[in-house]
């Protein structure tokens, strides 16, 4: 039998202004097993935890029932409470009296009537409780992030500097991500390049980081601390070791007309290629798609003008297995595709872009060698427009674009609207917007200089459609506050298009067993205070893949990301979460239905001997649950037909005393 | 009069099925509209005067009739909110309320010309009368 | 009738146990009747030659007889399976329920198993004697000396809605092997789905309020292969053992039903061998037909190792609001 | 259940931890009102929820039964609510079929942040249970007394 | 000795009805149950119900008492309800005997005063059987089917019924219905005795005798080979100890009420595996040892301590309903049981 304490909280009038505490702690003092009740004004005050103290010593209690706030609020609270008090840390119950009860109920009576009865379901629930020790796993120490830009780049060298390994997986040949494609920054307007590609050295240099290029996560099985996870490095038919990245291939590979995806396809590469000038690693990557040697075995060119060596059309790929403590995910974004937007006539005219694209023709190594031209002649534009919002904020009704703000685009706009103001003061620049939305250091002030000092013409309304007419862009557009339609022959539309994740995350997500929102951005695990885990424990989430953000905030967030993960891999053991599912093995039959529906992998079966009550030995195949990998969700003790599977801290036989208690 | 004109407004909602709530000002349904130059009353304006209760000047309006109900406005709007069909249902109060149609069939004919569409002809019809 | 006979499966048998193939024989012995069989372990041809039978009566599915022979180490079991028993088979192994190895099975055709009270009914009680036929089965009563029955018109309820006279497993098959048949095994449910809700509930109320808790039903049930039952293990707060004031009865035959709800083979074990005479076949079925119908055809026991759809999901499965509508059938 | 001989239903609300449980505290943040005699039990995710907890409440005096989990696609242990889903889809079925009110149990996805839903679900659930009067189709009498 | 035509049978009901609840046969799908008679209730003419008579002495679940607890108070409640006055009417001479069986269990000392309030506020009349059935026994026990005993016992032909007042009870109900019944000879009756002699020679079972078994024979059967084969075949359901009229075990239970404890009693079978489980495990671990006891109780411990009567009547339900069709007389003959 179990002694247990009974401490009502009145969370000043939180509670006590709708519930009587008194009455309450009065009732729960006559219900089984209870041998002491108070209530007090703050039990999670430190006056109020040293009660919870006090009474446990004196009154020898073994278990402790909390009614307040919710255990979402409190309960590790008072689970320390008690721990420091001696006593077991899963003996404390808390009734939720607060957020479930005086809050929502306006009368006193009822009020006070529902907090017994939810008191009385935990002083049930906690009669059956068990002391519960959280099971131990050790630590791999060594980190995987998936992604190399910026954001995984940044999580990479912070985790390595603090001493642990780290390798970074990404699918591009090379890492950098979508940084390196862009040409200033804003609001300082620094080259992206210069504050970037040192940064890619770094890690190219790190003694702690590996880098798996052109590579992909294809499986993820075990847990925090152990993840074991396969890596496809897919087959670039360059030795990766030999290739010096002298690129005299690059110039000698007779297909010249592959689209050039760094570039987003304005000019082309070869088919055996190097993303740009300062790809870590430098290493050349045959397209297997257009490379003639590889489709037809005729050609070898490249392999011919290698004096390294390097090139092997026969490379397959290649399969890692590594373990890892932890896993950052930090797979990006993309710009959304334009189909759905045909009033902008994207896909008729060659002049309407987005702003991507716009960073590479003012780039200095893009395409047009950073003249702004336009696409579909070369001719300098006079008159550029600028569209804002294309698919962001868009009511989830409408099925084009995304219901969230992009946040980056209104900055992004204003320094394209600037540098080229500044540069080609002959262009008129218009930026239509719905709001301009400037929350940052400086930026307000930047947009504010875009306007004002360099006559950027910022209209306040949308561009409605346009159309190419005559060579040149008829724009079709609204300003509101003149209460005007406008229409502006342009030379250039640059379309400030929607972000959104990058497709990979979404398998990712299913690998980790971690949560992502509707519109596939990961769930972190606290929107506020745990902002960048995931709900999976040993996951951890940095840039945008967890919600769009600009570079400052990604490297922030990678930083804090870094973080976590260095506060995990620190630690030599991890202690689990004891509420975990286990099986009777002498009710068990072994049917298989638990395993099937565990989520995690975590039941095994084993044959183990029985001694039957007939004095004979049989074997059985039974199921074993590894505590290390269940998160205890309770799949199994619901698929299991024997009842063998339950869940601890949530057994069958508490949550039915607890519906007992209620339906009394 | 007041009582009234929160009749029409709230009738005019019902009716459309629009929220107009949902717009954020955007404009796009006005950069859009290709008959925004003939309209005193524009759509988006449309949108906020049924919103905010200004219904009166709508009802007076001839920018009614000059929407063409094209719905490049609905197709348009990045957040649903269908301007064309609450011009619509202002339209349809009004030609309600004034008990006669706005077109009679007997005038039509002079209004004929060769060029004009069968289909224009019928969509005049349903426009125009109740 | 059978189309084949006692003598043939004897002589199967005995070749089998003097080949050493098998050690023994999970078949049917004679009773007292003629209709009466028991299921039987016999180890010898001797036996066999005395007691085996395979008439018209042998429904009996040796599912719990084959997860207890298995685990004696004694060599291979012959087991005679028609083919509703295959299901159950291989339900059984996809549960790991006992060693493939140690089993031979025998698929053997199956024209249906005959009613004793269907007969009865038409020959009233004091049976003498049972002779089938052709198809035809000859009664002799005390009281009213021969009868003859149309062997149809006394075929057992699940056998009139045979599923399936094809056989899903074996090592070897005596005679020709059948087909899945299109049979209209879900009408009786549809036609309790058509009722109203107040009709349905005096229905079932009127059934299960019959129930004595002798737990035949579970205890020959191929899908109730638990080690303990929860309705027998003390630590489970279920557990039970009365009937009382009308509850107790729903909350067995409920979880019951959903305990074998993907995993039911649809034997009709269940309702053959209730003494109060309960359709509880019919509540296994409607799990059958939901599932079907929200899932996707679906035949426990046609593969081993199938995901029972009750461990599985899709993300685009069906709402729960929305099933509940479904399942009122096509009357809804 | 009677209370002061007057009817008022009784309702059993199962909420995960993860995001039901969390919506109801935020109903109650945002001081939504819903009826008192709706009980949450917590439980780690709506997967937890055993066929015979449900039947256990109604026999203990419940008038209805309402599962709350994370939406499909957001359990925080990625499949626990389908699992949920087809379970409660069956049972529901199946208690239909033996002719108990469907009205009386009812599974609704409420995240985190639907704490109006959460109210909102509770106030309808009990309005409809209440309609129905009491639990008489899967009550115990040994309970009542 | 009194009789009524058939055509008055449902006044006679009626009648009885007025002063006790009347239980009869009563034909439903699936088999003939007892059901309380009102207007209109006919009488079935079934050989015998699917379940025993013994339901109204001894039914399956019975509350003992109820325990009210109030936090930490708990008051104790009577809740006994087998002092209502009723009568069972058309029960068979094996049930009939049935009833004597019970009575040497319930009613020795210490007296079962459930049992005890029931059978004194029940009257029994009961009803020749004129066409048993081929899994019928009762003649093996000693029982006559013509003569089925009784508080009162009937004859039914195809147009009147007789009455043969066997106990006081049974004299004072037929009193009460004399204003429907009239005085006759037993012509018809012996006529019809000797009519079920005949025919009880002609069943299947006849030869069956429990001569081999009876008090003293423990050591003789106890290890005898035949358990096993026997058992084997035994799923370890309680079907044949729950439609048995003499299977009299019981488990007391307790349920957990809303506001304290109902302690109930209810059937429980020897075949089940927790039956007799003590807090030391169970003494009877293997389902041979539990098959072996239901049958050693009726055909050796129980004439052991009751002056060699049999603990079974012969009644035939087991036969019919045993999912594998194992039963009490392929045990007797198995054991050597034939005469």
């Amino acid at each position: 039998m179990q002694r247990i304490g009974v401490f009502v909280c009145w969370c000043g009038s939180n509670i006590a202004g709708t519930v009587d505490v008194q009455a309450v702690s009065d009732a729960l003092a006559h219900e089984p097993g209870v041998v002491h009740s108070a209530n007090y004004q703050y039990m999670c005050s430190q006056a109020g935890q040293n009660l919870i103290k006090e009474a446990i010593e004196e009154h020898k209690l073994t278990g402790i029932v909390v009614c307040s706030c919710s255990p979402r609020m409190h309960e590790a609270t008072f689970r320390k409470t008690a721990a420091a008090a001696g006593l077991n840390p899963y003996m404390v119950e808390i009734a939720n009296i607060r957020e479930q009860c005086s809050w929502v109920h306006k009368d006193m009576a009822t009020g006070t009537e529902k907090a017994i009865i939810l008191g009385k379901a935990a002083v049930a629930k906690v009669n059956l409780n068990a002391p519960l020790t959280p099971g131990e796993s050790p630590v791999t120490k060594r980190a995987l992030v998936i992604g190399g830009g910026i954001a995984g780049i940044q999580t990479a060298l912070d985790i390595a500097d603090a001493g642990f390994p780290v390798d970074i997986v990404e699918t591009k040949p090379t890492i950098g991500g979508k940084m390196a494609q862009l040409d200033k920054t804003f609001p300082t307007l620094d080259c992206a390049a210069c504050i970037l590609t040192p940064k890619m050295v770094d890690v190219a240099q790190n003694e702690n980081i590996r880098i798996f290029s052109y590579s992909e996560v294809t499986d993820i099985k075990g847990f925090v601390g152990n993840f074991d996870v396969t890596i496809k490095k897919r087959a670039r038919y360059v030795k990766e070791d030999i290739c010096t990245g002298c690129g005299l291939c690059t110039e000698k590979c007779p297909m010249k007309n592959v689209p050039n995806e760094f570039n987003l396809g304005m000019d082309n590469r070869r088919a055996i290629y190097i993303p740009f000038a300062q790809a870590v690693p430098k290493v050349a990557t045959i397209d297997p798609e257009h490379c003639n040697m590889l489709k037809n075995g005729k050609c070898g060119v490249c392999a011919k003008v290698c004096a390294a060596g390097a090139i092997d059309y026969k490379q397959q790929d290649e399969y890692i297995s590594e373990k890892y403590g932890a896993i950052v995910a930090a797979t990006g974004f993309n710009p959304i595709s334009m189909d759905k937007f045909d009033e902008y006539a994207y896909s008729q005219s060659k002049d309407v872009i987005t702003s991507l694209e716009f960073e590479r023709l003012t780039n200095a190594a893009g395409p047009s060698s950073g003249h702004l031209v336009c696409p579909s002649d070369g001719r300098h534009p006079h008159t550029i427009v600028f569209v804002q919002c294309v698919g962001s904020r868009c009511a989830s009704c409408s099925e084009k674009g995304k219901e969230y703000c992009s946040k980056i685009c209104c900055m992004y706009t204003a320094k394209h609207a600037m540098l080229t103001r500044d540069k080609y003061p002959d262009t008129e620049v218009y930026v239509f917007y719905i709001d301009v939305r400037t929350p940052g250091k400086n930026f307000d002030e930047f947009y504010r200089r875009a306007a004002e000092e360099y006559g950027v013409k910022y209209i306040k309304g949308m561009v409605g459609k346009v159309s190419p007419e005559n060579g040149k862009l008829h724009v079709q557009a609204s300003d509101l506050l003149a209460d005007k339609q406008l229409h502006i022959e342009a030379d250039l539309v640059v379309l400030a298009a929607a972000i959104e994740p990058d497709k990979s995350a979404r398998p990712l997500a299913t690998m980790l067993t971690a949560s992502m929102d509707t519109n596939d951005f990961f769930t972190e695990a606290h929107p506020k205070l745990r902002p960048v885990e995931s709900p999976t424990a040993g996951v951890f989430l940095s840039g945008a893949c967890q919600g769009p953000k600009d570079i400052p905030e990604t490297v922030s967030q990678a930083g804090a990301a870094a973080a976590k993960v260095i506060g995990l891999l620190a630690k030599d053991k991890l202690t689990g979460n004891p509420c975990v599912a286990n099986s009777n093995e002498l009710m068990c039959n072994g049917c298989s239905s638990c395993e099937r529906v565990c989520p995690y992998g975590a039941i095994t079966y084993v044959d183990k001997e029985f001694r039957m009550p007939d004095r004979t030995t049989k074997v059985r195949r039974v199921a074993s649950v590894n505590e290390a990998v269940c998160q205890g969700c309770g799949a199994c003790t619901v698929a299991c037909p024997s009842g063998a599977m339950d869940l601890k801290g949530f057994a069958t036989k508490q949550i039915i005393a607890e519906v007992d208690a209620i339906c009394k | 009069m007041k009582k009234e004109l929160e009749a029409i407004q709230s009738e005019v909602i019902r009716r459309s099925g629009v929220n107009p709530k949902k717009c954020m000002r955007c404009g796009k349904c006005s950069g859009t509209c290709p008959a925004y130059d003939q309209m005193e009353y524009h759509p988006h304006q449309f949108v906020y005067m049924v919103e905010s209760g200004d219904i009166e000047p709508l009802l007076k309006s001839d920018s009614l009739y000059q929407c063409l109900t094209c719905f490049a406005c609905v197709d348009r709007c990045p957040r649903g909110v269908e301007p064309a069909k609450l011009v619509e249902a202002v339209r349809l109060q009004v030609v309600r309320r004034q008990g006669n149609n706005h077109l009679k069939t007997d005038s039509i004919p002079a209004l004929i010309d060769e060029d004009m569409p069968q289909q224009a002809l019928v969509s005049a019809l349903r426009k125009y009368s109740k | 009738m059978q189309k084949i006979t006692a003598d043939m499966l004897i002589e199967k048998a005995v070749s089998l146990l003097e080949a050493g193939t098998i050690s023994r024989v999970l078949g049917w012995k004679k009773g007292e009747f003629d209709y009466d069989v028991t299921p039987y372990v016999f180890a010898d041809a001797e036996s066999l030659k005395k007691d085996f039978v395979f008439d018209d009566f042998c429904g009996a599915n040796f599912s719990k007889y084959l997860v207890a022979e298995t685990r004696k180490a004694e060599g291979k079991v012959l087991v005679f399976l028609k083919p509703c028993d295959t299901y159950s088979f291989n339900q059984l192994l996809t549960e790991h329920r006992f060693d493939r190895e140690a089993v031979y099975a025998v698929g053997i055709p199956c024209e249906g198993m005959a009613d004793i009270n269907k007969i009865k009914e038409i020959t009233g009680d004091g049976i003498s004697s049972l002779t089938s036929k052709g198809d035809k089965i000859v009664v002799d009563t005390i009281y009213d000396g021969e009868k003859e029955v149309d062997f149809a018109s006394v075929l057992a309820e699940r056998c009139v809605s045979c599923k399936s006279k094809k056989h899903v497993a074996y090592d070897e098959l005596m005679g020709d092997e059948g087909d899945i048949t299109d049979s209209a095994r879900f009408d009786e449910v549809a036609q309790l789905e058509a009722m109203t809700e107040d009709e349905r509930f005096a229905f079932w109320q009127s059934q299960l309020s019959k129930c004595i808790r002798c737990n035949a039903c579970r205890d020959i049930c191929p899908a109730c292969t638990c080690e303990k039952c929860v309705f027998e293990n003390p630590e489970s707060p279920v557990e039970n053992k009365a009937i009382s004031d009308s509850f107790e009865e729903k909350m067995f035959h409920i979880i019951r039903a959903f305990h074998v709800a993907g995993r039911c083979t649809d034997c009709g074990e269940c309702s053959r061998v209730c003494p109060q005479n309960i359709p509880l076949h019919l509540l296994n079925r409607k799990f059958i037909k939901d599932i079907n119908s929200f899932y996707g055809e679906y035949q426990a026991g046609a593969e081993v190792g199938s995901r029972a759809p009750l461990v599985d999901y899709t993300t685009e499965d069906i709402e729960p609001g929305e099933a509940v509508m479904k399942g009122e059938g096509e009357n809804a | 259940m009677q209370v002061n001989g007057e009817y008022k239903p009784l309702i059993v609300a199962f909420c995960c931890n993860w995001c039901s449980y969390a919506g109801a505290d935020l109903a109650g943040n945002n001081r939504l009102a819903y009826p008192e005699n709706v009980k949450i039990i917590k439980v780690p995710c709506s997967c937890r929820v055993n066929p015979m907890f449900i039947l256990r409440a109604f026999q203990r005096g419940a008038d209805g039964v309402i599962i709350c989990g994370c939406h499909p696609g957001d359990c925080h242990y990625t499949s626990g609510n389908y699992y949920t889903r087809r379970r409660m889809s069956l049972l529901f079925s199946m208690l239909n079929f033996l002719g108990i009110e469907k009205e009386r149990t009812r599974v609704e996805w409420v995240s985190a942040a639907e704490g109006a839903k959460f109210a909102a679900t509770m106030n309808e659930f009990t309005e409809a249970v209440a309609a129905l009067g009491e639990n008489k189709r899967l009550e115990d009498l040994r309970c009542k007394r | 000795m009194r009789k009524c035509s058939l055509d008055n049978l449902q006044k006679v009901f009626a009648l009885i009805a007025e002063n006790a609840s009347l239980y009869l046969p009563v034909d439903k799908v699936g088999g003939a149950v007892f059901e309380k008679w009102q207007e209109g209730t006919s009488y079935s003419n079934a050989l015998n119900t699917v379940r025993s008579a013994k339901d109204f002495f001894f039914p399956q679940t019975e509350n003992m008492m109820e325990f009210k607890t109030k936090g930490k108070e708990i008051e104790v409640v009577d809740t006994r309800d087998e002092h209502e006055d009723f009568v069972v009417f058309g029960v068979r001479a094996c049930d009939v005997k049935s009833f004597e069986i019970l009575d040497r269990v319930f009613l020795c000392e210490p007296v079962d005063s459930f049992y005890a309030n029931r059978r004194a506020h029940g009257v029994i009349i009961s009803m020749a059987c004129t066409r048993p059935s081929e899994t019928c026994f009762c003649q093996t026990f000693g029982i006559d089917a013509a003569n089925p005993g009784a508080d009162i016992s009937c004859w039914k032909t195809d147009s009147e019924i007789f009455f043969e007042a066997n106990t006081e009870k049974g004299e004072k109900l037929l009193s009460s219905i004399a204003a429907l019944t009239e005085d006759t000879d037993e012509a018809a009756v012996e006529a019809q005795k000797a009519k079920i002699a005949e025919i009880m020679k002609k069943l299947p079972l006849a030869g069956i005798t429990p001569d081999k078994f009876g008090g003293g024979k423990t050591s003789e059967f106890f290890n005898a080979p035949q358990w096993k084969e026997l058992s084997q075949s035994c799923l370890g359901c309680g079907t044949c100890t729950f439609v048995c009229p003499t299977c009299q075990c019981y488990d007391i239970r307790d349920f957990k009420t809303n506001d304290g404890v109902i302690r109930f009693r209810c059937w429980d079978s020897c075949m089940y595996s927790d039956f007799t489980k003590m807090a030391h495990g169970n003494i009877r671990n293997s389902q041979l040892e539990r098959f072996r006891q239901r049958f050693m109780h009726k055909l050796v411990y129980y004439p052991e301590n009751n002056e060699g009567i049999f603990g079974c009547v012969g009644c035939g339900r087991c036969l019919a309903k045993c999912p594998i069709s194992m039963n009490i007389v392929k045990v007797m003959k198995s054991l050597g049981g034939e005469a």
